[in-house]
């Protein structure tokens, strides 16, 4: 399959958003766009499982490549693996769900859209990208329409969350920049310098060199995925952006950082990863356990989301740390299992609030009795969140659990009971977000007349949901499509020890 | 009586610039101020014709040099005192303290 | 012999017969409307751009002092290119302009002053150039002749341009007594490596930083900026700055490369204090020419770094660096002047709701905001990350931490300004400006070349082909 | 029928009947009135299906009964050689567990067939039994320890969901989630407890793991012996995290205070989950690893033991003390757990030694029978004079005929009185403990006697005392589908005493032959019936005895009737010390520390921005110096540096 498309439709879609002519044709276009992208990569997927079947091959297929600035040996490379295809299929989902709850928009429409293809462009050419440099351009891709879509449509202190988010994760990118840099002159010093990732792998940069660049990829990297303690710009920023933009903010675009740990940072220099294993698990511990404690104390319900996707993506920090098979595995679970959760759950209190006007906790209560069907969407979210059986989360963090107590060294050991300790305190605030803002008493009399979801909404909640669902009751199907890839992760790491 | 060589010329155009360079820092008058540009430049005049003279007498680029020199600080002058005067027109003041609106 | 002269000179003969042809035509006739004069030169300039593509190959003329090659012919090109878009982005202003043939045979004087400037292959006409392209700006900045502030501004701009160019004199006067001779390529073969020279490096070298305001020698470009008219400031930060960084980077690396060592260190440290002076003064600007003025010396830091790295990465980065320049500044200053030209408001904070009513205008200055940014997909990020990569092919690491740091400074007072565009509301918006069709295509251009230069490779290609080994 | 399609029939009907009407069951308002008609004919199906499989697995086999893995399929692999298989796992104590699993919750759903028919979320009640029914029978079945947990928290989920059935009212909400963070909390210890054993026996699946850590010789076996924590072995550490898991599930002291609290829910609900069912998951997974128990860790044993009496006692002790019906059964059911705990703690493996195993399981099955018909009782008690207080109650017996009589043989059998169930089972626990343990055995005998006594206050109170005047209620005893259930629960809280037990279901799969010691039952059986007639003395007339001996009895009495405070201490530990000294902390330094350090640089660069705004003076000629200076201080800076 020619990966290409993944990068022309949003770009024709975009495109042609502009044109429209009302809302209901802008929302329409964006749309249409954004499922023959997710047939398209369901279609991917299916080519990707044949052409395995086909060759038993680790390495990656449909790859394509073109010149781009040869002088600098810039090429514009694309490919994908199984982790990159399960992001995309991630992206596809998520992109579909968020264009569906936004269909009450009223000014600015097709500004809205093009930024929301815009976005998911970014994502799409990230994740299809084999070079670093096209790799790292698509990442800044997407830093703008974040900003936009935050500061124009946003709620709240909208202004001062799009600038930190804008200026936080540009402050990542710069990390990254000189991360990528010191791979491209360490690399292969003799021969032609290259960001081809595959190159790089075969030429690794000498290990004084790895423990220097290493920690600018990473934490690059993590400041999108909020990594301890590069993570304050995501309460902020998921809370004042609009429900669309929320749920891309934390589906898509945190899941941007995560990818590029793994697979920049730990698979370009697995000797440095080795090294900084126990500060990566550190400060992943922290974050799990750290932010589990913060959303406790949120009022707000996009911030107890906010906080809790700190916590979670801790795990995939976690499980990349741990650096072996299963655990690594499950860090790319993780990440696919929360961006359907973390969006579905976004997509829910977006419903909620465009319905009550309220995000606290304390003056919602007894919505499961006026919107049923949102008020389950919410607690299934939730439910998922905590980890219940069934659902994405569940396999994901055991994968994780398991991978990581493979190692029987004290502190990893110390780690991984934070890390499980933190289904606890999830269970907690998760509970207690839903206890007493869908469950409970009534507590305005105006929400008796409050509507359930249209059939958009519903539409919406479903295509996640049964993301979700199905690697909750199938995960051999997800964990098949990563496995051979992971393996060619591990076995660099493997080879360092 | 030692005769007069290249050290004794690079002093007195030193001094000269330094001169130049403490009459541009401390007037106040803009057309004082362009003369000490004047004397600048003239020393480093000075500093060309000596080098050719003493060093690379064997051709005459230094001295061309200083030709141009001349004749590109006298556009300049020209240019300084056109604005000088428009300057004039809108402040009633050739004082350079006058012209420090836009600062920060 | 004559053909081939023709050839290497024809940008500068082209510019030439342009002035004469306004000196002798067009003055004194009252009867000739404004805008048929701007369409001629427009017309002119246009075919200068595209002469870069007829015959450029390497000669010399004039005793070896001036020299042209495929490179410098394409520099050339790119600064005509700079003030084709001036012209046209300034349409609406130019063309009620009384004085519109002075205006053009100023800007074109300076321009052609840059040709001879960049084409120099020796310190005399180098110097010729550079007055020549100078001191008709400072007439250029003093062009809004009731205003105070444009008086100001030429004012500073004469005085220091005079008092850099007696520093710098003095500077070629030790490199003429140190190797007794002006032409590049023989002062690279004699000049020795003691104190005196260095001196003298120091002093040629505050010249050209002078020019391309680089901190501390950066003071005047503020005030002038502010002061002068949109476009001439749009021609000073574009194509002045333009011209002087190609000749900066053949003068240090032709003729100062036996003192590399000295211009690395002394480089490193204005580079440091350039860009971080740079982004500390425009965060906090009002006036958004002089934001712009600031923002313009905090790039120049980028270059500088760029300078420092390896020869043909650093050449060609800073050439392609440039050109994107060109577009991204002048498209942000095509929409100021706009604004400035007909509803006289220049404050950031008048940019508030700024999109509620100029919907093109205001994705044109924020597209132009993110190229100098360097945010991808504009051409300011392949721009601004070239010039990084040249930086670090001779491994100042340190150098780039620091300029990727100052590039976060950066990205804050861009966005502000974008944030004031698309997500302030205010009370009483900008109403919605006509924009000239000339003008709108000139906008057009730029935003193509920003979007394009960095998608399609071949330009990088192009100039990349150029670099040599000095 | 192949036993596998029988266990998934069994498993599928329930499910069946979760996603039909918990997906179309409020859309639809054909399926909206159905709802309980559909859900008790497929819980029938299963219960069919169940019954086939286990009869013909205790009935059709040689006396040995095997362990029996029906189907295994890898549901998901880890890397590292580890897998969850989703499998069934048929022998004696899952077989057992289906039968019981699924007839108390068909006997539950017919009962709901009455009691609930009033509400307006009847589907999603009746779905969310589906999802119960379903997640504990995956439970019993589980051939895999990670399967077990899976359905462990599914169990979970559906329980909350049960409890906080009735949603705008903020105390079901509030013991909904309390149910739920405390179990949760002790599948922690759980989870850690599976990837210790998982890592060590390098498996998930019971008969490998079990096969592994119970052999001496086996290297993974010296692995796990060899790992140890703070002087523990890691062996030691894994079962008892896991037990730790099950003292959640099975409210063992201390982890029993979600358990009264749960009452919130249905009555029903209670009968089905909190007790008979899911409370006795904990002790069915010790049951299930008990060779690694038993054999490779036998400390680990007494410690379930102590921990089980102990919870039985002071179980018993708070019931005699409480007015809310169910929650003096709810007590009871933590009590009686307590027994099955300790008598699986005494127990040892193979043959005879096994006794206490058997006993255990025997009380467990019992027990689900009279407890889940006390409680279908106490819901028809509750229907009847909508309270749930004792007060509110007295002299039912006349109105309610068929719950009275069944209410009293399910207090006989709880109170161990021949020939009732609860007394064989009773009987052969205290005789396991009479043999490896005499403290616990006079412990046990105490605590039998306070079972008796507090089982017959309840019963006094109610049915006899004197009536109150609110009670000429119009509708009567109930429904048939009320009732059924209770006659039906009766006849096996009657008969099913006189099963051999201990033949079906032995550590080792070997028979023991059941005998009977009537010299060792006199002790028991009269000590239940002093508790008999003590409760009759002081209730079954109102009077003032019980207030004066509360009075006598003085803060002793308070503090037992305040459950010994352990509520308070949770909160104190929760809200005054997690919540105030952790996640308070933990947000504010987020919000100022963290958060205040970016701003805190945002901050320090606007200030040098304003600092340094002076350079920029706006006179040319100090533009001219700052040059100047430019060029001295790289000149000199040259000169320093390069000599």
């Amino acid at each position: 399959m020619n990966l290409l498309l993944l990068i022309i439709i949003p770009f024709l879609t975009a495109v042609v958003i502009l044109t429209a002519k009302d809302f209901k044709q802008s929302r329409s276009i964006a749309l249409v766009g954004a499922s023959i992208q997710l047939v398209l990569a369901f279609f991917l997927l299916n080519q990707y499982q044949a052409a395995k079947a086909l060759v038993q091959t680790e390495a990656f297929v449909f790859e394509q490549s073109f010149e781009w600035f040869p002088s600098l040996g810039i090429q514009f490379l694309i490919g994908v693996d199984g982790i990159s295809i399960a992001m995309i299929l991630l992206t596809a989902l998520v992109v579909v769900a968020g264009i569906l709850v936004s269909f009450t928009m009223e000014e600015l429409h097709k500004e809205f859209f093009f930024l929301l293809i815009l976005l998911s462009l970014g994502a799409y050419g990230f994740f299809i990208s084999l070079d670093i440099f096209t790799l790292f351009f698509f990442l800044e891709v997407a830093v703008i329409p974040k900003f936009l879509l935050i500061g124009i449509w946003g709620s709240g202190a909208k202004q001062k969350s799009a600038m930190k988010l804008a200026l936080m994760l540009m402050g990542g990118s710069a990390l990254i920049m000189v991360g990528l840099i010191g791979l491209y002159y360490f690399s292969n010093e003799t021969g032609n310098r290259s960001f081809n990732m595959l190159v790089l792998a075969q030429y690794p940069i000498s290990y004084a060199a790895q423990l220097v660049f290493f920690p600018f990829l990473f934490a690059g990297f993590g400041v999108f995925t909020a990594l301890f303690p590069f993570h304050t710009w995501v309460p902020d920023g998921h809370s004042s952006a609009p429900t669309a933009a929320s749920m891309f903010l934390a589906g898509i675009s945190m899941k941007l950082g995560g990818y590029g740990c793994l697979r920049v940072a730990t698979y370009l220099m697995p000797d440095a990863a080795v090294h900084y294993a126990p500060i990566i698990i550190t400060l992943a511990s922290i974050a799990i356990i750290y932010g589990a404690f913060a959303t406790l104390m949120q009022t707000d319900l996009k911030y107890i989301n906010a906080y809790s996707s700190i916590s979670h993506c801790g795990f995939v920090i976690l499980g990349i740390g741990m650096l072996n098979k299963t655990a690594i595995v499950g860090a790319v679970m993780q990440m696919v299992s929360h961006g359907l959760m973390t969006a579905l759950f976004f997509a829910a209190i977006g419903m909620m609030y465009q319905r009550t006007h309220t995000r606290l906790v304390s003056q919602l209560g007894g919505l499961l009795k006026v919107m049923p069907f949102i008020s389950s969407v919410f607690v299934i979210a939730g439910l998922c969140s905590l980890g219940l059986p069934g659902f994405s989360g569940f396999v994901s963090e055991m994968t994780v659990f398991v991978g990581a107590w493979q190692n029987p060294n004290f502190w990893y050991r110390l780690a991984t009971i934070l890390a499980c300790a933190s289904i606890v305190v999830t269970a907690v605030y998760i509970l207690r977000a839903a206890g007493s803002s869908v469950m409970g008493p009534i507590t305005q009399k105006n929400f008796l007349h409050l509507t359930d979801a249209q059939w958009n909404e519903k539409l919406a909640a479903i295509v996640l949901l049964s993301g979700i669902v199905i690697i909750g009751i199938a995960p051999f199907l997800l964990t098949d499509l990563l496995s051979s890839s992971t393996d060619v992760l591990v076995e660099k790491i493997i080879n360092t020890f | 009586m030692t005769p007069v060589g290249l050290p004794h010329i690079l002093l007195l155009s030193t001094a000269l610039f330094f001169i130049g360079m403490f009459g541009f820092f401390t007037r106040r008058n803009l057309i004082t101020m362009l003369m000490s540009l004047e004397l600048m430049l003239n020393s480093v005049n000075i500093n060309f014709v000596a080098f050719n003279k003493y060093l690379y007498p064997q051709n005459l680029s230094g001295v061309f040099f200083v030709i141009f020199i001349i004749t590109i600080a006298a556009a300049e002058a020209a240019v300084a005192i056109a604005i000088i005067i428009n300057l004039f027109r809108s402040s009633d003041s050739i004082d350079v303290t006058d012209a420090e609106e836009m600062k920060f | 012999m004559g053909l081939e002269l023709l050839f290497t000179l024809k940008h500068e003969l082209l510019i030439s017969l342009s002035i004469f042809l306004l000196l002798f035509i067009f003055v004194g006739s009252n009867h000739t409307k404004g805008a048929t004069i701007i369409h001629i030169v427009n017309a002119l300039l246009l075919i200068s751009v595209f002469f870069f593509l007829f015959e450029p190959k390497q000669s010399f003329v004039f005793n070896q002092m001036f020299e042209s090659n495929g490179l410098i012919q394409f520099q050339k090109s790119i600064l005509s290119l700079g003030l084709l878009l001036i012209s046209a982005l300034s349409f609406q202003w130019l063309k009620h302009h009384k004085n519109v043939i002075e205006f053009y045979l100023l800007l074109l004087s300076s321009l052609l002053g840059m040709f001879f400037m960049i084409s120099a292959a020796n310190m005399l006409f180098f110097y010729l150039g550079l007055e020549l392209a100078t001191i008709p700006l400072a007439a250029a900045a003093n062009f809004d002749l009731e205003k105070r502030k444009s008086g100001e501004a030429a004012m500073k701009l004469i005085y220091s341009s005079a008092f850099s160019s007696a520093l710098l004199l003095l500077g070629i006067s030790f490199v003429y007594g140190l190797t007794g001779s002006l032409n590049f390529t023989e002062i690279s073969e004699k000049i020795p490596v003691n104190a005196l020279s260095q001196f003298a490096f120091i002093l040629v070298f505050s010249g050209f930083a002078f020019k391309m305001s680089v901190v501390p020698f950066h003071l005047w470009t503020a005030d002038v900026y502010e002061g002068a008219p949109v476009p001439v400031t749009a021609f000073l930060s574009v194509v002045s700055k333009a011209a002087i960084s190609f000749v900066f980077v053949q003068v240090l690396f032709k003729v100062f490369i036996h003192l590399e060592l000295s211009y690395t260190i002394s480089l490193a440290v204005v580079s440091i204090c350039t860009m971080l002076l740079g982004n500390l003064f425009a965060m906090r600007q009002e006036n958004i020419k002089r934001f712009l003025a600031f923002s313009s010396i905090a790039q120049v830091g980028y270059i500088l770094i760029a300078l420092m790295g390896s020869h043909e990465v650093a050449q060609s980065a800073i050439i392609y660096f440039l050109l994107v320049y060109v577009f991204s500044n002048l498209a942000a200053f095509g929409v100021i002047g706009i604004i400035s030209n007909s509803l006289g408001k220049e404050n950031i904070s008048d940019y508030k709701g700024f999109y509620q009513q100029n919907k093109f205008l205001s994705w044109a200055l924020a597209i132009a905001l993110f190229s100098l940014a360097g945010v991808p997909p504009t051409a300011g990020f392949f721009g601004k990350f070239f010039l990084i990569l040249a930086a670090a092919s001779k491994g100042y690491y340190l150098l780039i931490v620091i300029a990727a740091l100052n590039m976060i400074i950066s990205f804050y007072y861009y966005l502000r300004i974008v944030r004031n565009i698309f997500m302030e509301t205010s009370e009483n918006p900008m109403p919605q400006v006509l924009v000239q069709p000339i003008t709108k295509v000139a906008l057009i251009v730029c935003l193509i070349g920003m979007i394009v230069l960095g998608l399609y490779g071949p330009v990088y290609e192009y100039i990349a082909a150029f670099a040599k080994p000095f | 029928m192949q036993n596998t399609n029988l266990v998934l029939l069994t498993l599928a009907s329930p499910l069946l009947a979760f996603l039909l009407l918990g997906i179309f069951g409020s859309s639809s308002n054909w399926l909206k009135k159905g709802a309980g008609i559909i859900g008790t004919l497929l819980m029938a199906v299963s219960f069919f299906f169940a019954s086939q499989l286990s009869l013909a697995y205790f009935l059709n086999q040689t006396p040995n009964h095997t362990q029996q893995i029906l189907f295994s399929y890898t549901w998901l692999q880890f890397g590292s050689g580890l897998s969850i298989d989703m499998g069934a796992l048929l022998d004696a104590t899952s077989a057992m567990m289906l039968l019981v699993v699924t007839f108390i919750s068909l006997m539950v759903h017919v009962f709901s067939l009455g009691y609930m028919h009033n509400d307006e979320r009847f589907a999603s009640y009746y779905a969310y039994l589906g999802l119960f029914t379903f997640s504990m029978l995956g439970l019993v079945i589980s051939a895999n320890i990670f399967q077990i947990y899976m359905f462990w928290e599914l169990v979970g989920v559906s329980s909350f969901l049960l409890i906080g059935y009735y949603f705008n009212k903020q105390s079901a909400v509030a013991a909904a989630k309390k149910a739920f963070i405390v179990t949760r909390f002790a599948d922690l210890g759980f989870l850690i407890g599976i990837l210790t054993l998982g890592y060590y026996g390098e498996s998930f699946d019971f008969l490998t793991l079990i096969g592994r850590l119970s052999d001496v010789q086996s290297p993974q076996f010296a692995a796990i012996g060899v790992a140890s924590f703070a002087g523990i072995s890691a062996l030691t550490w894994g079962l008892l995290l896991v037990f730790m898991g099950g003292a959640g599930k099975s409210a063992m002291f201390p982890l029993h205070i979600w358990l009264p609290d749960a009452m919130e829910g249905p009555t029903p609900v209670s009968a089905l989950i909190h007790a008979a069912t899911m409370v006795v998951a904990g002790v069915f997974l010790v049951a299930r690893l008990f060779p690694i128990f038993a054999i490779a860790a036998p400390h680990t044993l007494d410690i379930i033991a102590y921990i089980g009496i102990f919870s039985a006692l002071f179980a018993a002790l708070i019931a005699c003390t409480q007015t809310d019906i169910k929650r003096v059964l709810a007590y009871s059911t933590m009590s009686q757990i307590g027994f099955m705990m300790f008598a699986l703690g005494v127990s040892g493996y193979g043959a005879e030694n096994g006794a206490g195993f058997s006993a255990s399981l025997f009380h467990l099955f019992t027990h689900a029978f009279f407890k889940s018909l006390l409680f279908l009782g106490a819901g028809a008690i509750i229907h009847y004079v909508h309270s749930n207080e004792m007060e509110d109650m007295g002299g039912l017996r006349k109105h309610m005929p068929i719950t009275h009589i069944s209410f009293l043989i399910a207090c006989l059998a709880i109170s161990g009185i021949p020939p009732f169930a609860g007394f064989f089972s009773k009987e052969a626990i205290l005789h396991a403990a009479y043999q490896s343990n005499p403290a616990i055995y006079y412990m046990a005998l105490f605590t039998s006697f306070l079972t008796a006594f507090y089982m017959f206050r309840l019963y006094f109170s109610i049915f006899w005392s004197t009536q109150k005047a609110a009670q000429d209620n119009a509708h009567g005893e109930g429904t048939w589908s009320m009732k059924i259930p209770l006659i039906l629960l009766a006849i096996a809280s009657v008969l099913f005493g006189f099963i051999p037990f201990s033949e079906y279901v032995s550590t080792d799969g070997k028979p023991i032959a059941t005998h009977l010691d009537v010299l060792f039952s006199i002790a028991p059986v009269t000590l239940g019936v002093l508790g008999i007639l003590l409760a009759k003395q002081l209730y079954q007339k109102a009077s003032v005895k019980p207030q004066k001996i509360a009075l006598a009895l003085g803060s002793a009495y308070g503090f037992v009737k305040n459950k010994f405070y352990i509520d308070e201490v949770y909160q104190y530990i929760t809200k005054k010390m997690l919540f105030a000294w952790v996640a308070r902390p933990a947000a504010w330094i987020d919000k100022n520390i963290i958060d205040g350090f970016y701003l805190l640089l945002a901050q320090l660069t606007q200030f040098s921005s304003v600092y340094i705004k002076g350079i920029q003076s706006g006179k040319v000629q100090a533009y001219a110096m700052y040059f100047f200076a430019g060029i001295l201080s790289l000149a000199s800076l040259l000169f320093y540096v390069l000599k």
